[in-house]
């Protein structure tokens, strides 16, 4: 596969569907919230979209994923199901984990989604294995990492990039800096508040690249991709971009004015791309209106498909917590 | 949430004023921990801390659960009186080693050298719907190892006044504020204003069973309490309110009264802080006993997201009451 | 240490022998941890196999538990069948985060699609006079977690042929390697090559009172047998062997039996797993016993290293003994 | 106090005694074990001693230190009595912890040694701990954080660089870099071997220096102490050192060749620095042969008291598990 972005409609299309799809399945996740079908924690990717979007095209399905809790973004932009993923949001059997994960723990096997992690910098050790399985096992498969600015806080961050780097694992480390971990600025939590030149501690080479801009994450994420897969070890990617809502549904959000979320939101990976779509006559807008009325419709039907799903029996709540075989 | 009702005060507002109240009577205290202080506190508990204190007493921490854990016991060593906190259990493993490996060890290690006149802060329990990495109930590990002070409000006066106490004490102590009960409101009574961490409490008499409960578990056992008194059984509620070390005494002689026990607790049953109460009751009390005792736990499965699974997961106040019914009444079970 | 003498088997050649099987008979099997390359094991175990098989699968790590234990649950999600060695009991707090949250949780929350098919190799245990940060006998803590198996091989049989077992287990399997047991010999029986993960074992039969141990309290309890057979008291050891889950129907047929019974624990007493047994004999055989049940357990210290206090620390045969013999002839204690 | 070290013969003399009482006193200790009077594990620093010895000569008595496991040299260079030391080590009551901590757990309140940590990296977070109290308390002291190249593997070296920067902390921290943890060569364990470069990503200044040059150890310290008393933050001492000995009494030394420890004993600290003095006139044969004379001295009378202790009694056991005061 090429590092080279195809710059083609169908291309440019479909990256701005699934920033669409994200953003309005988290706006229907927050009236679902209200009406308290979904409970519990959720996080909203409202602002990120374009680092998932753009980072998960750079992969192959045989490639492998591990997510943060705040993964929605990661899920759909993977391929999992959205109305397996809707169900799973509220509850139910159908749910990609039975209504066992919830907002937090997507996993879908088929998809090489290996979770929805909660434990910030829990993941990055389970991506270190999972690359490490992988070049044991001869797939030429990347495994991409992410994780926020605040998992660079916690030591497993250190373990795990010196661990990739050492043995030369095929990982993407994709650090999703929204410059806060819940109410804590980056200049507050870090140091060195230039998170990418931590890789070099580990020798990692490391790019920062503009979060909101979709096709430049996918182009850095497609150089980083071809790299690891000829051979050249783990790569961080850097991508600087904004949550524009609350940390979870509980935030009052005294940590940031209205004035900075509003002054991001300005530069909003959605409304800038279509805009310069747009503008570059690469689509017409009626095609973003139908773009939007189909993403809809799916949303429309993954609700309906979650409302009309089941409850787990309680008689199989103790089901998995060990397993009798391997999954096929 | 409703603003308190006159007189009363809710638990998260009890544990805000026990901070406060600390501060200002102790130059040596300070909180630390991740969004004490800006964000106002993940359960809004520290809200306006900040401001009133300062960042060099409200620290806001970054995500480093070992460092700063490990900096509070650095920092107790040295003569400070750290109040940390840790958002949530699950992440206190984070810290484990700082915990177990420094601060239970270093007084003794040290022959006494040293003390570590450090509070810990963790919310727990589950119930809030966030699944299998922030629900559990992992109080009972800590309240394995020796070394540490293990303390479980369960109602607003212990939530207002067990802090003053566990800074007042040379060693580490951990409070475990339970995430169900931040918006519980009680009474404080206001000829109180200190509270023991020595000794657990009635909270309830009765002379059928005795019902020994802590932190959630608690307020389940006074609510079963409730159901089997319309069915005329009277129940005594224990609060254990302090972890470790246990008081067998205040449990023996309930146990020696009411003649049958039923324990509760919200940790997964095997290995749970309710195995060795009831063990000391089978060691210490087993002449008391007319019938075997009972435990009503926490299934032993990761927290499932789904509503009726996590409320399927948790012990129940019917389930309580049908244990003790089935002591106190075995044919009618 | 002597080679072994004729027909015997060291636990720490046992143990080897185990691990060399599983990589000549499981291609997806490798061995990782610190220092067990190059040096040979810290405690010898390995000795040897980096030769064998190559840096590939034996595979020294930094000293990073959390990301190396964490990138073993990695490497088994992804398929591989992961041997992950800590150290010491003590150094597994600093990867607990990921067999608590991770391992033991993804199973179940990912509802059914993932397992993990990951062993974890731990030495624990107290003994060896390193004090109060590498003696502790944790894995009555590990027992408490869903999702895990906990096993304590005693005896060489078991060092030989549980690994193999727990190979085979889809779900993460913690093995406890007493400190005290590497040089202890024993003889293997040529007949047997596989042992059985899910139950206890009768070590020693007898009618007066059981006792019940695991690990190195094993064989202080065979001790303390023998020491009673001189006086004429008849005791069954029952080698708890899995710690995680418990088998609780062999126990259970123990003590109805003896109709008395002294639990052993190297581990601190309060919120031990000899609390587990306990209370499971207090629920289940309460009109099994004649006697109330005893433990003999760690003294609640950080473990102390001068020799006298830690032998003071540790359960001893003579303690068993005393506690059997007073449960046995209680006029005489 | 100045930067400059004091190069008259007093103070040199003085900084060969203290290598040689080291030295010395961890030779009587492999007697010892070897006799089984010392047992346990016993880490000896034989071939580091440069590193305590010049570090600890830029602090004062105010000033904290954090060790490791391998202390003996931190403790002695501190100025722990001996025949305290010794008394520990044998497991007597008159021992500085009573021997209840023995080789690896030293404490002296007095003398602000925070411990003998035997957690690898589990000293570092304690370290930023005592830092943080001093600071509040308006003492100017600094707390001198020793470990070794392993320790930089753990999560928690990157979380207390980071607290201790991010805080402005007056902490040194010394890394004993001998190029092995255990059996784990440095460049098999860390993906960047050049240790110092970590510190770079937390802003802290960082230096490294021949581990094996007292004199050049003790300048080094008192610039980086000079600068913290300065309010400069915490700074980093890279000590490039050797270990000539075995990790601990059980290791076979699989792992490095005879022929690189010779080469390595030919730098050796003490040897070196004696030489060095005795060619520029600075000290004489007998001068050298006096100070081996009076440490012997030292050591026999430190034997001979911990020979003469009593052990602890079993019923004071679980005293101070909980402490019913703090210390004054
Ligand atoms: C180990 C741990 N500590 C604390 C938390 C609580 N917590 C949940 S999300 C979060 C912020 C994480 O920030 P970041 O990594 O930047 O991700 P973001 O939320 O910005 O996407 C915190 C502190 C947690 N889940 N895990
Ligand atoms: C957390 C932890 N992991 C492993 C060990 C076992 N261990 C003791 S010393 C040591 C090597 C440490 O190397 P280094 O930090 O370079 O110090 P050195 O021994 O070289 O002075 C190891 C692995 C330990 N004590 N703690
Ligand atoms: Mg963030
Ligand atoms: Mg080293």
């Amino acid at each position: 596969m090429s590092a080279k972005i195809h710059l083609d409609r169908t291309h440019l299309h479909h990256l701005l569907r699934q920033m669409i799809r994200i953003r309005h399945f988290e706006m229907k996740c927050v009236e679902l919230y209200q009406a308290q079908k979904i409970v519990g924690f959720l996080h909203l990717y409202d602002g990120e979209e374009a680092v998932s979007v753009g980072v998960i095209e750079a992969l192959t399905p045989e490639d492998a994923i591990v997510g943060t809790y705040r993964e929605h973004g990661q899920a759909l932009a993977r391929g999992i199901a959205m109305d397996r993923l809707m169900a799973e949001m509220m509850g139910k059997l159908e749910g990609c984990c039975r209504g066992r994960g919830g907002s937090m723990h997507i996993f879908d096997r088929a998809k090489r989604f290996y979770g929805g992690n909660a434990i910030v910098g829990g993941g990055l050790p389970l991506a270190v294995g999972v690359a490490l399985a992988d070049k044991r096992r001869g797939l030429n498969a990347v495994t991409a990492c992410f994780f926020g600015d605040g998992a660079v806080d916690e030591g497993e961050f250190h373990e795990s990039l010196n661990l990739a780097s050492l043995w030369q694992l095929p990982v993407l480390f994709v650090c999703e800096n929204n410059l806060y971990s819940m109410g804590m600025a980056l200049e507050r939590a870090e140091a060195e508040t230039d998170v990418s030149r931590k890789a070099a501690s580990y020798r990692i080479p490391a790019v920062v690249v503009d979060g909101m801009d979709v096709v430049a994450v996918e182009a850095a994420a497609r150089r980083a991709v071809e790299q690891i897969r000829s051979g050249g070890g783990p790569q961080f990617l850097e991508c600087r971009t904004y949550r524009f809502r609350a940390h979870s549904m509980y935030d009052a959000e005294l940590y940031r004015t209205k004035q900075e979320v509003e002054a991001w939101r300005k530069k909003g990976p959605i409304a800038r791309f279509r805009n310069w779509l747009q503008e570059s006559g690469l689509i017409h807008q009626e095609e973003v209106q139908r773009i939007e009325t189909e993403v809809d419709t799916e949303i429309a039907a993954a609700v309906a498909f979650a409302e009309a799903g089941t409850l787990e029996p309680v008689e199989e709540l103790e089901r998995f917590v060990t397993m009798e075989g391997v999954p096929p | 949430m409703s603003p308190a009702a006159t007189g009363t005060i809710t638990y998260r507002e009890a544990c805000r004023q026990a901070i406060r109240d600390a501060l200002l009577a102790d130059p040596q205290a300070f909180l630390m921990g991740e969004d004490v202080g800006r964000y106002g506190g993940c359960y809004a508990v520290t809200k306006g801390l900040l401001d009133e204190f300062g960042e060099d007493r409200i620290r806001d921490t970054p995500l480093s659960e070992s460092a700063f854990v490990g900096a509070g016991i650095g920092a107790a060593l040295a003569g400070l009186h750290p109040i940390v906190e840790i958002m949530t259990v699950n992440f206190s493993l984070l810290a484990l080693d700082q915990i177990v490996n420094n601060a239970a060890t270093i007084p003794h290690m040290s022959g006494g050298q040293f003390a570590v006149p450090l509070v810990i802060r963790i919310a727990t329990g589950g119930g809030r719907r966030v699944a299998a990495q922030h629900s559990h109930s992992l109080e009972g590990w800590y309240a394995h190892i020796p070394g540490l002070r293990v303390l479980a409000p369960a109602v607003v006066e212990d939530a207002r006044y067990m802090l003053a106490a566990a800074l007042a004490d040379p060693n580490p102590v951990l409070i475990f504020e339970h995430v169900m009960l931040y918006n519980m409101e009680g009474a404080l009574d206001p000829s109180v204003n200190a509270v023991d961490i020595a000794r657990a409490k009635i909270r309830r008499a009765g002379s059928n069973v005795s019902l020994i409960a802590y932190g959630n578990g608690l307020i389940k056992a006074l609510a079963a309490a409730e159901l089997l008194s319309a069915e005329g059984i009277a129940a005594e509620v224990v609060d254990l309110r302090v972890l470790r070390p246990l008081d067998t005494a205040t449990i023996l002689a309930s146990v020696a009264k009411t003649r049958r026990v039923v324990i509760v607790d919200e940790g997964w049953k095997s290995g749970s802080l309710s195995a060795e109460i009831g063990v000391r009751i089978a060691e210490e009390g087993f002449f008391d006993l007319d019938a075997p005792l009972r435990r009503v736990c926490g299934r032993e499965v990761p927290m499932p997201y789904a509503a009726h699974l996590e409320d399927a997961a948790l012990p129940q106040p019917a389930d309580i009451a049908a244990a003790a019914r089935g002591l106190v009444r075995p044919g009618r079970t």
